[in-house]
């Protein structure tokens, strides 16, 4: 067997232009299957991110039934006890805690309904993206105690502006008592989502909870993984350690379902995708496989000639494209990685001309993962094998003194 | 039909027809002819006679469609596969018109090519490649690839590669085609002593004047017959 | 999530109207301070009962409703509608910051929920807000005596300003009284820019029970243009015996008047 | 005489030629059904998605999308109606009511959102009889009979059967209050809606809102997502009122337009990709084939062939075989979008979610699917076969006669 893949090599260098040729097409269907699969991942992210990351987080835990009805009294149960169980769990990256809590806000000028939001700057910039989009103002940097940050549409009804007065009205939880506190705008952010922009107003959660009379507690833990495809398994046991004495765990999935439904829907639509690609790729192989191979049947015709049996012939040419596989492995992984790294730091820029500023990232960024440089390049592998089984066989039972007669 | 010790070569009755779409082109229409041990013979006639064919079915490269061949007794014609590789291996050596060596191999490697299927020990191949290329006059080429030796050096190759496993019989195509007069000549003569050395068999077509002069039997075929069988009175080993 | 604004202003009965039942002029106060802590001091009525007309003006309607009300102390207020015809016999009760409204069709007493009063009375111009912050009037701002420009020589200024950190949207309030008396005659809501927000005039005094007050409020706020309200007291009587059992959910449910 | 023996050769050399057509074939057809399928799945979500609760097209007051409000509203619904019948793409419309309000049952209450529609037509345009999770629909004009999201059931503490009293502001400034009987809970998928939504009777909803005959929105739906735009053109052009306009849902359900844009934006990257392999593809076979073929292009040479008519053997042998290949992955191509369309991809039995059916996603058939791999394929097969056809014609005879 050593011999035949000695032999195989070198019969691989020996027509360079052939073997470059073969080559580059197989290295250029595995740079798409690794580009694509980035782009998928890029997409995913994307995805997961403008679910996630303006607000969301990838998880929460909040009392159960809270989310249904934002009832300002349910507060996360055995809140100290939660948070340091959230801080031993290395797969958490971070956690803030939230106050909710619907209400009214209003501005000389006019009256509004809004979410009334406790937040923890400190973390909470690290989770969601709210002073990542601010249009003026500052993220809570000045540590005035009634700062407010709140969306553009909603500033805008209020005809506010930054340094201005507002006052919100909430409901303290338990009692139900009438809770209203004046705030300065500080802030303004704006993410081009009619629902945030139009109604959220955050403030530090002190102040908050100072309102709702909640002291020290919490509506909402909005998580953040290490990994964002930790919130994608519902199975996790992660959900099930949080949802105990009254509190729920949930992944972003489940709080947006109707958003998951579009998402499977989407993986469903790029799985099958992928497979066509994958195909192509298949068919890519065969067909430089076969070109490179029958035309040289003249040449295995001549191994057949003095003696060389069937099998081994098979063998040199499944060991051949095995070597083109390696080559190609090679140059497609190179090929694959420079294309995805430098797009991955430019990214693709997909806005047409028929829409304007978005409110996510504006950028597709495809993803690079290492697991991309293993089963692509395994699966050519074993692709351009089973492909060269098929020359293989025909090189095999071909009649000697055809192959000679006809190539030449 | 007999066959005695020292037929090589026995063919019975051997016909092939080549089917080219609908129509069938008989190549060889019933051949029989015995070809003894040590026998230097040329196979001649034009171009389209049969020549090749017959080379190949002799060979097992090719079956015939009607008709046997036996080679030292056996009968080639009903062998497959692996045996037929390995019986090929085993007893016969080709020399074909051109580039029948193996590209990405050097001249030494292609020698011990086949010796290697058999199993030859390393050393002894060592030996016997560098033994035979000064059989053949291309002493210190052994490490030269193909495409850097001329059409002479590569048939002499391809004769070295045919011999060096000692396989009793010796079938070339046309060796001389692809070379001029002077070097055509200079490789027969080298076929020429290495049959009398060796007394290896000798079967090659042909239709050169002075590669056929140099056999001690001349078979003519014309329109897949054979047309004369001559042999030639000078043949010292008659 | 966001709800329409005009209907969930409509959607609260909120009771504004004892402002207006508040303000006693004043004899001759020179102190800006003075003059608010007695009107501040006045507006304390122990009980009241008053039956009032409101007339709103928006651009896509004009209505009146006829209604009385009864208050005791600062934080009960008992209001049933009498006219029109199709919201005769709602009610609303107001007890500190809980609200019940009764719907007479459906038989029913409704909490309003307390993060939603701060929407408009009556789909009225004025707001929950007015009251609850009125009353602590004089406790929510500093005071001076100011001149504005469109003061006339019979009228003495007081500006308003909020003190820090309490939940009042105006940047400054602007009260003009009448010199003489200090009588109201205008009080206008600037926010921190010195955009007039919102002007109430005060018109028509008249007595009742003794006390001479503006008879007529009218609200204009100026971010909406068209908007109006006018209050108009067609009665009034103040400090009068009234059984605290007015001021419960059993009266509210009650369909004829107590 | 070219054109002949451009076929002749393609007809001789049948391996190769038929590798090379496979690849071609291989790359068109794939790619056909690429994006048969991305615009059918992409047409099948948004699809799903608007027509579950927005509608493809809302026809509303001008700025009644960015600040809603009671009085914002389609005055003449039924000449509105009279346009839509007329528009022959129109597939149904719903009209609604909508308007804040305070809910109560029992002793909770809670500020909520009243829709007034008709169930017929809006089960018929936004499939609103499937969200329906408990109880039932509320029944014709009179009945009183509420409609209310789970999220809201959940506040109320109330569900079928229970009564809800609502309390809101009349068009007419008057407080209009009534008693209403919830006979169902829906779910839309939507927490935020189902949190406040309390779905009536149009009619009913009318005459608690004293709005007459008007009503807020009319939501479209079209057969083919494609034509939204124009559609919605078509009916704004047709609008009896000036106040009015017709919205499609890139503008109303913008951030979901632009997710769907963003991911749409990654099928066409893919799509350059598999032009790009196949590209490669055809280039591979046509250099391969060319190299393979010297002796036979010196021939042509030596016998006084002009090197560019070398060129146009090469490209036409190229042209001819990807005309092939195109023309039977047509067929295929619209053999296999045709059945995913007709009988789409399962990937999970029944399953819906507030009314959105997920089960299985289909092809879609339409003209783009084959003219861009057509374009693309044959555009790429003559361009990257020009350097192998130029090769050819460079040969030199005596070279590459010699060298055979």
């Amino acid at each position: 067997m050593g011999f035949f893949i000695k032999l195989a090599w070198r019969n691989i260098f020996r027509n360079k232009r052939r073997t470059f040729i073969a080559g580059i097409a197989i290295a250029v269907g595995l740079a798409s299957l690794i580009f694509c699969d980035a782009l998928i991942r890029g997409m995913k992210d994307n995805l997961i991110k403008s679910a996630t990351a303006s607000f969301l987080g990838e998880g929460q835990i909040h009392a159960r039934r809270f989310w249904e009805t934002q009832d300002a009294e349910k507060t996360v149960n055995n809140l100290p006890t939660v948070l340091d169980g959230l801080r031993s769990e290395k797969d958490v990256e971070l956690f803030t805690l939230r106050t909710m809590s619907l209400g009214t806000i209003s501005s000389p000028a006019n009256v509004s309904s809004v979410l009334f939001v406790g937040v923890n700057p400190e973390t909470e910039q690290r989770l969601s993206r709210v002073d990542d989009v601010l249009e003026e103002g500052s993220y809570f940097r000045d540590g005035g105690k009634r700062d407010m940050v709140l969306g553009g549409d909603l500033a805008e009804l209020l005809e506010v502006e930054l340094g201005d007065r507002v006052v919100v009205t909430v409901s303290r939880a338990g009692s139900g008592d009438l809770a209203q506190e004046m705030f300065r705008v500080s802030g303004i952010f704006r993410f081009h989502i009619k629902e945030m922009d139009g109604s959220f107003a955050f403030a530090r959660i002190d102040k908050a909870r100072e309102m709702l009379g909640l002291d020290g507690g919490a509506h909402e833990i909005a998580l953040k993984f290490r990994d964002n495809r930790f919130a994608l398994d519902p199975g996790n046991p992660f959900w099930d350690t949080y949802s105990r004495e009254g509190n729920e765990a949930v992944s972003w999935t489940a709080l947006l379902p109707e958003l998951t439904r579009v998402m499977d829907m989407v993986w469903v639509a790029l799985g099958f995708l992928a497979v066509i690609l994958f195909g192509i790729v298949v068919f890519g192989i065969i067909n430089t496989l076969f070109m490179s191979l029958y035309e040289r049947m003249f040449e295995f015709g001549v191994l057949r000639a003095v003696g060389t049996r069937p099998s081994d012939v098979r063998k040199l040419i499944v060991c051949e494209a095995g070597a083109l596989a390696v080559l190609s492995i090679v140059m497609g992984s190179i090929l694959g990685f420079v294309l995805t790294f430098v797009l991955a730091q430019t990214g693709i820029d997909y806005r047409g001309i028929e829409f304007a500023g978005t409110g996510f990232s504006e950028l597709l960024y495809p993803v690079l993962h290492f697991s991309q440089f293993i089963i692509y390049p395994a699966a050519v592998f074993v692709f351009t094998i089973l492909v060269g089984l098929y020359p293989a066989r025909a090189a095999g039972r071909l009649t000697v003194a055809d192959a000679l007669r006809k190539s030449l | 039909m007999t066959n005695h010790a020292s037929d090589l070569i026995v063919t019975e009755n051997l016909r092939k027809d080549y089917r080219e779409d609908d129509i069938v082109v008989p190549a060889v229409r019933g051949v029989d002819l015995v070809i003894k041990e040590r026998e230097f013979t040329a196979l001649v006639g034009p171009s389209g006679s049969g020549k090749t064919t017959l080379l190949n079915i002799i060979s097992g490269l090719d079956s015939p469609t009607e008709g046997r061949v036996w080679l030292k007794g056996k009968p080639i014609s009903e062998m497959k596969g692996a045996e037929l590789s390995d019986f090929r291996r085993d007893h016969i050596g080709f020399v074909f018109q051109a580039y029948n060596l193996i590209p990405v191999l050097s001249a030494e490697e292609n020698i011990e090519y086949i010796m290697m299927l058999q199993g030859v020990p390393k050393n002894e191949r060592r030996e016997r490649v560098r033994k035979i290329l000064g059989d053949v006059g291309l002493q210190g080429m052994g490490r030269r690839m193909p495409p850097k030796l001329s059409g002479g050096q590569q048939q002499r190759v391809a004769i070295a590669r045919a011999m060096v496993s000692r396989p009793g019989l010796i079938l070339a195509d046309e060796p001389t085609a692809n070379l001029d007069s002077e070097t055509g000549a200079a490789l027969l003569d080298i076929m020429r002593e290495l049959n009398e050395k060796t007394g290896m068999t000798f079967l090659f077509s042909t239709h050169d004047r002075m590669v056929m002069d140099r056999a001690d039997r001349i078979i003519t075929l014309k329109d897949g017959r054979v047309a004369r069988d001559e042999i030639r009175a000078e043949n010292p080993i008659r | 999530m966001s709800l329409h604004r005009n209907a969930r202003r409509a959607a609260l009965f909120v009771l504004a109207l004892s402002i207006l039942a508040a303000r006693v002029p004043l004899r001759s106060q020179e102190d800006a301070r003075d003059i608010v802590k007695k009107i501040d001091a006045l507006y304390r009525a122990e009980t009241s009962r008053a039956l009032v007309e409101m007339a709103i003006v928006t651009p896509h309607w004009e209505r009146t409703l006829k209604m009385r009300v009864w208050s005791m102390g600062m934080d009960k207020t008992f209001i049933r509608i009498l006219e029109p015809k199709k919201e005769s016999g709602m009610a609303t009760l107001r007890v500190g910051n809980e609200m019940w409204n009764y719907l007479p069709r459906s038989n029913r007493v409704m909490r309003v929920p307390p993060s939603m009063m701060m929407g408009s009375w009556m789909g009225s111009d004025f707001t929950n807000d007015d009251l609850v912050k009125e009353y602590t009037f004089f406790d929510s701002y500093t005071f001076e005596m100011a001149r504005s420009e469109d003061e006339a020589p019979e009228e003495l200024t007081i500006s308003c300003v909020p003190r820090e950190g309490l939940p009042i949207v105006w940047g400054r309030v602007v009260i003009s009284v009448r010199a003489s008396d200090h009588m109201p005659l205008r009080e206008k809501a600037y926010d921190e820019r010195g955009r007039l927000a919102r002007e109430i005039h005060f018109r028509e005094v008249r007595t009742f029970g003794g006390r001479r007050i503006p008879s007529v409020m009218e609200l204009a706020p100026k971010t909406k243009e068209g908007h109006k309200t006018v209050l108009r007291y067609l009665e009034a009587e103040f400090n009068i015996p009234l059984d605290k059992s007015v001021f419960t959910l059993q009266n509210l449910r009650r369909r004829s008047r107590p | 005489m070219v054109l002949r023996m451009a076929f002749r050769n393609v007809l001789r050399q049948k391996r190769r030629s038929v590798l090379t057509g496979l690849t071609i074939f291989g790359g068109f057809t794939l790619a056909v059904i690429f994006i048969g399928w991305a615009d059918g799945s992409y047409n099948n979500i948004i699809d799903e998605f608007t027509r579950n609760r927005l509608g493809h097209i809302q026809i509303q007051e001008k700025t009644y999308f960015d600040r809603p409000s009671l009085y914002k509203t389609v005055d003449d619904p039924k000449a509105v109606s009279g346009v839509l019948k007329g528009i022959p793409e129109v597939e149904s419309w719903s009209p609604r009511v909508v308007s804040a309000a305070l809910a109560a049952s029992g002793d909770k209450s809670a500020g909520i959102q009243i829709i007034g529609l008709d169930p017929e037509r809006e089960a018929e345009t936004t499939r609103f009889d499937r969200k329906i999770v408990r109880g039932r629909l509320m029944a014709g004009p009179g009945s009183k009979e509420a409609v209310i999201g789970r999220g809201l059931a959940d506040i109320l503490k109330a569900g079928p059967g229970d009564d809800l009293a609502l309390l809101t502001q009349a068009a007419d400034g008057s407080i209009a209050e009534d008693l209403f009987r919830i006979t169902g809970v829906l779910s839309t998928g939507d927490d935020m809606s189902d949190r406040t939504s309390v779905h009536l009777n149009l009619k009913d909803a009318q005459n608690l809102l004293v709005l007459g005959d008007r009503v807020h929105q009319i939501v479209v739906t079209v057969p083919a997502l494609g034509r939204v735009p124009a559609v919605a053109r078509a009916i704004d052009r047709d609008l009896p009122d000036p106040s009015l306009r017709a919205v499609p849902w890139q503008d109303f359900a913008r951030s979901f337009y632009e997710a769907m844009q963003a991911d749409k934006a990654g099928l066409w990257v893919m799509l350059v990709v598999i032009v790009v392999i196949v590209g490669v593809g055809v280039l591979n076979t046509v250099l391969m084939s060319v190299l393979e073929r010297r002796r036979e292009y010196g021939l042509l040479k030596a016998v006084g062939t002009k090197p560019r008519h070398v060129v146009r053997l090469v490209l036409l042998e190229v042209l001819i075989l990807s005309l092939t290949a195109v023309f039977v992955g047509s067929l295929v191509g619209l053999g296999v979008n045709a059945f995913l369309a007709e009988h789409g991809i399962k990937f999970a039995e029944g399953l819906t979610y507030g009314g959105m059916e997920f089960g299985t996603m289909r092809s879609e058939l339409n003209a783009r699917s084959f003219a861009i791999p057509l374009v693309t394929v044959l555009a790429s097969a003559l361009l990257v076969s020009l350097v192998p056809a130029l090769r050819a014609g460079k040969t030199d005879p005596a070279r590459t006669m010699r060298l055979h």
